[in-house]
């Protein structure tokens, strides 16, 4: 056992930190160093640098452009990122359809989807929840019907984080009706740009336009944008959540977020909120060391277990926290609060500086706990899969 | 000891309730924050004729005489509802003070607050404080018949509707309350939008030119008034956040019972039904501080502040676990800004910012 | 609304206050106030000395001899008894059996066994937890079989509270299998002299003989000793429990513990108990409210609600939190434990006096969240009853 | 980096399972707390052929230099089945301060403890302190050749036991630590079961008149020793702690699902899944911090004191939350002296009250 980074890993890491010194775009890590609210055209130039290096394909093996990395190189890469304060980088493609398509995708889906992803060239959304199927997402109902070489497809799916910038949409969807609610669903992929898809926004208590629900009216679809075969798209949905890997990528943005908070807290003189600070630190640095025990294990039985589940708890618990903590520090300021953009420039209140924001995350972290699967779901699946009950 | 409601007190709760539930919708409440006014001058003019606006004041000064109990009663109802009106702030806050005080203008003052024609706001806030406001930097000294007022004050409750402010300030090696009139010269304002959709306002005072008519109390009289008028307002608040956390909870269950997930109501998982009952065990042990607190505010008893120390401590704690557990049952819709739900936490963050969150208040006790 | 008393309420507490200043028996508070285990009979001599004032039936009506308190004066009459630290009464007959017989007993139930009571001449046990069926009480399975003027009875029941002490047990036992397995229970009282009764004890973690298992074989018990009717007992259960009215009867007790313990913790400078103690201290006014709130419910009602579930649980949590506080302030201290006695007298160890019965209460004190219907049982009650769940 | 136990590791731990689970019974342990001795003699035999008594010591010493992460591996495993045996005291305490001190006879007192001969307790702790104890009023002072100790030291662990006792002293205007063999005259003794089945000693010392040879270590030296075994110590406990709190949910699972009510077994009841769930995460979580704890110590890195403050503050929080629930659904049964789940909850009171408790260590960190 070595808690301690070989000299690889140092100089592997060397790397990813000379990458953020000169190759993160300026334009963004200004805006996001400010904490103001990044455009499509500034996630898409983040996500454009990235690809340019080579490293959008972190996570994927090389032989289909991937880095081919170890997962601790991966943990290296991602806690970097987040502890110099980079956006997180989106999940829809990368981390999620892309797998599925090179692992149950045919050559020609192969062809035609990987390399817009690896390029940044396609934004992704995801096409899981609907209005009436959240944690029990077996009861969906969005309808795609065979008609000759196309599926019409019905219904709505919601919850869909930038789906208002987004290309393309990957869905699960009913294909059949079977007692088994589970075998009668698909895994298809979309074009936004098709004829009857309309996104429709929704905006949280921040006060942000983040989320979305997407309609689809008798939509038309290409046989062929249908990933491996029909009725397997539970699996295919399953293995794709299996591959998220919650916990371990925010690691760098928390210890980062954290470090803020110490200073700020530091000039306060409040005993407290210092103690609950410390708290939170020692319970970030038991997340980072769980993290990096689930790494090993992935290392050695090649998949993550259930223990994922725990990461998802206690990750979003103390992001949600921390959060918390931050509001708890503004005080009486904590009234004010002027939306998910902050105060214009020229009619900032007197007070701590980062009230508006914290008020902001707090706000919009309340999500946290509640997508991916609720914590009651993931504490349900630790039940059943890990103790047995 | 006796501790049921009088028939009065409890005719009362039912004509807030009445109107709350009829008139107080969810998209009338979304109206009045897009309007930008901050509350709706109909409803204002409504509470008046209803004779809410003149519940605390004295009966000298044409009030009903009213005391905690009864204000602890309308904000319940009103936190029940989220109303906007700023009704802490004019009655409660600057009301109790004016009242309270030995101002020659008195009784024409609260007259204008009940009849619902005139506004007026506490600016005693500084922004390089925290809480703690008992030595204001903002300063007022001697010149002739008059005094200069120089200064800054934030976070003051509808300012931008108020017709006058009281202010806090040191004067020669005392604390006083000044009234102004908003009109006059010296006086820069920037107002800003609250978490739970009201407004508030920062105010700048430059070399501020008043009568010494102005100053409603001086030493220990002005820092009694204040410190009260603050006591008051934070049993107030405390009373709004049990009607959110009712609220809550009700929702809560009545959501739950209507959500179908895995082929049932998920009211039926035990999980969830019994963080329904913690939410209620939380609220009614708000509830009793409440009562503890309110009915020795009535008899005015020595322990009164402590008591409200208890109580809004109890609040902060409690109101943050009942409403992010009501957003969390909720799911995806708690955090829709389409349901009340979510504003329920909003306006239990405001509130916590309020008169000293749970920790100072603990810290207090 | 006030909550302050009237004078009259102001002049029973004197009375009460009185009393315990002149004819609390000296022998028992010399060893109340030091902590020292009470014996047989200083228990004993306690009740008769209540008893020989008349308010050994202070929660009954003066029909049965009872004092015909107000709700109010009952609250004082415990609250001050608590403050000054005197023994807890035994609910045992005078709270559970004694109104279950003036209520459904017949004429010669009430002569019977109503006097005894009121002058501490029988001691009674309650029979309702058996081995196999702790919280789903109504699973029970002790049988009492009717043979002429007799029932038989055969079985167990457990967590029987000092019946190594008591002279009779009042017992739910089966006396028919139903379908609805409230329905074949009765409501039996048993003379503990009968052959056949067996009192096994039980230690608890403290080390204490406090609980026993009763065992009944072919016990013998005359016909008159079935309270009302066969088959009505899971009703005079209900009622038995409705009429508990925890919380409120310790709020004094445990006001006059938390006095102790913030003097012990005044002199022991650590923030952080402190702050803990003052969180307690508000739980415990909080408690106490509540308490009265629903005395206020009981006087215009006639009876508790289901709310008196949120004080059993209210109230053990307070209970058991007060009694880790007083660990934590023994500190290291807290290492030794001579047993629930505490230390001989020529032997104690050097250090805070109360560490050893701070340890003793604290592991004694685990049972408060499980006895009485657990808290997880009260939490159902309060969602089915009053949150209609 | 690399959180994976060597094959090494991983036989020893096998082997102390295979003791454990085979020779370790409630019985047998009830067996050895009644028989008033504090531990087993032949147990203690067998953990010296076993080699277990060596793992620590340094090979010069005739140990098997093995560090922080096999000790880990040992103490969880004993916490399991609650092991009584002094390993703390003798080996992981005393063992280590004579073991790395510059003592002339230390090769023969560490050979004479891991042939499980002699037992040697550390007298760090005096009763009129709390937690913590840089500054020992027991004394010593020169006479000639010899120095005189007077003072109390409590607390002592395996006390009434030790051949030798390791005690803390002013000397001069420094701190020192002294061998003292226990037959000694001016040595009185008091002895005491701890809540968790072991014994400890009260000890006085008057003019106990002992030889310059038997001081092990001066100043900064005395200090450094006195400090390492102390946080080897606290990350020794700790292990034990996650052994017992694995036991606790272990047992709770086994439990709930043999327990039948309303018509089920109540491990299908979803509000106990959960807590089941909690306790488990809770374990999980001290033993990251265990993790982060024991490799830092391993490695000697500058920050392994502040990770075994994180570490004993969470064992000290979470081992409370997770023995509690275990009692709480064992219900009757997790009360009753005749299960093992109510050792567990006494366990960890003693390891809370051992090397600075939770609160002790959250401001240490």
């Amino acid at each position: 056992m070595e808690i301690s980074f070989t000299d690889k890993d140092l100089e592997f890491r060397d790397e990813i930190r000379s990458w953020i010194e000169n190759d993160y775009p300026k334009h963004v890590k200004e805006k996001q160093d400010k904490g103001e609210a990044l455009t499509k055209e500034d996630i898409t130039d983040f996500h454009k640098a990235i690809a340019a290096k080579g490293w959008m394909g972190f996570n994927w093996p090389t032989e289909y452009g991937g880095t081919g990395w170890t997962s601790t190189q991966i943990y290296i890469f991602q806690k970097e990122f987040g502890l110099a304060g980079c956006p997180a980088i989106l999940p829809f493609g990368v981390a999620m359809v892309g797998p599925v398509i090179y692992t149950f995708g045919n050559e020609e889906q192969k062809k035609r989807f990987l390399p817009d992803i690896l390029n940044f060239n396609t934004w992704w959304s995801q096409g899981y929840s609907e209005p009436g199927s959240g944690s029990d997402l077996a009861s969906l109902s969005t309808k795609a019907v065979k008609e000759g070489d196309h599926y019409i497809v019905n219904g709505s799916k919601t919850w869909t984080t930038l789906a208002q910038h987004s290309d393309w949409i990957f869905n699960l969807v009913r294909t059949e009706t079977t007692e088994k609610r589970q075998e009668g669903i698909s895994f298809l992929l979309i074009d936004m740009k098709s004829p009857g898809v309309e996104v429709e926004p929704i905006i949280t208590i921040d006060g942000a336009h983040e989320v979305n629900t997407v309609f689809f009216t008798d939509v038309k679809v290409p046989a062929e944008n249908l990933i491996g075969e029909e009725g397997k798209g539970w699996t295919y949905a399953k293995f794709l959540l299996a591959n998220e890997r919650f916990g371990i990528a925010v690691v760098g943005a928390e210890i980062r977020q954290l470090n803020k908070l110490k200073e700020i807290v530091s000039k306060l003189n409040n005993s407290d909120l210092s103690r609950k600070v410390k708290k939170l630190e020692i319970d970030l640095s038991a997340l980072e060391i769980s993290g990096l025990r689930m790494l090993s294990d992935i290392e050695t039985k090649g998949h993550p277990g259930p223990e994922s589940s725990i990461l998802k708890i206690r990750g979003t618990e103390i992001q949600q926290r921390l959060t918390e903590l931050f509001v708890e520090a503004a005080g009486e300021h904590a009234l004010i609060y002027p939306g998910p953009k902050g105060h214009e420039a020229d009619s900032q209140p007197d007070g701590p500086d980062y009230a508006a924001k914290a008020l902001a995350k707090y706000l919009n972290y309340r999500k946290t706990s509640i997508y991916g699967g609720s914590n009651e779901i993931q504490k349900n699946i630790i039940a059943k899969m890990i103790l047995g009950l | 000891m006796d501790l049921n409601f009088s028939d009065e007190q409890k005719m009362l709760r039912e004509e807030i309730q009445k109107f709350c539930m009829s008139d107080y919708t969810f998209e009338k409440r979304e109206e009045i924050i897009k309007s930008g006014e901050g509350f709706d001058r109909d409803f204002w003019k409504l509470f008046s004729e209803l004779g809410w606006l003149s519940l605390p004041f004295n009966e000298d000064s044409g009030g009903f005489g009213c005391g905690p109990v009864e204000l602890s009663i309308l904000f319940e109802e009103f936190g029940k509802v989220l109303v906007l009106e700023p009704y802490l702030s004019t009655v409660v806050l600057s009301g109790y003070i004016i009242d309270n005080s030995s101002f020659s203008q008195r009784v024409e003052f609260v007259e204008a607050i009940t009849s619902g024609n005139k506004h007026v706001s506490l600016a005693y806030i500084e922004p390089n404080q925290n809480f703690d406001h008992a030595d204001p930097e903002t300063s007022a000294v001697n010149d002739g018949e008059n005094i200069i007022i120089n200064g800054k004050k934030s976070l003051v409750l509808n300012g931008g509707n108020a017709d006058d402010l009281i202010v806090w300030v040191s004067y020669d090696d005392k604390k006083a309350l000044i009234l102004i009139d908003k009109e006059q010269s010296g006086l820069s304002f920037i107002e800003f939008p609250t978490v739970d959709g009201q407004t508030c306002t920062e105010i700048s005072f430059k070399d501020v030119n008043v009568s010494k008519d102005a100053i409603l109390a001086i030493g220990d009289e002005a820092e009694g008034l204040l410190n009260e008028a603050i006591n008051l307002a934070t049993l107030c608040v405390s009373a709004e956040s049990i009607g959110c956390m009712t609220a809550c909870y009700m929702k809560t269950i009545e959501y739950t019972k209507g959500r179908q997930q895995f082929g049932q109501p998920i009211s039926k998982f035990q999980v969830l039904q019994h963080r329904m009952v913690d939410m209620f065990m939380e609220t009614e042990v708000c509830k009793s501080l409440l009562y503890k607190a309110m009915l020795e505010c009535d008899s005015n008893q020595d322990t009164k502040s402590k008591s409200v120390s208890a109580l809004k401590y109890q609040i902060g704690t409690s109101g943050r676990l009942v409403s992010q557990e009501a957003v969390q049952l909720h799911g995806g819709m708690g955090v829709s800004d389409e349901m009340l739900i979510g504003h329920y936490l909003k306006k239990l963050v405001a509130i916590d910012a309020l008169f000293g969150n749970s920790d100072y208040h603990l810290k207090k006790y």
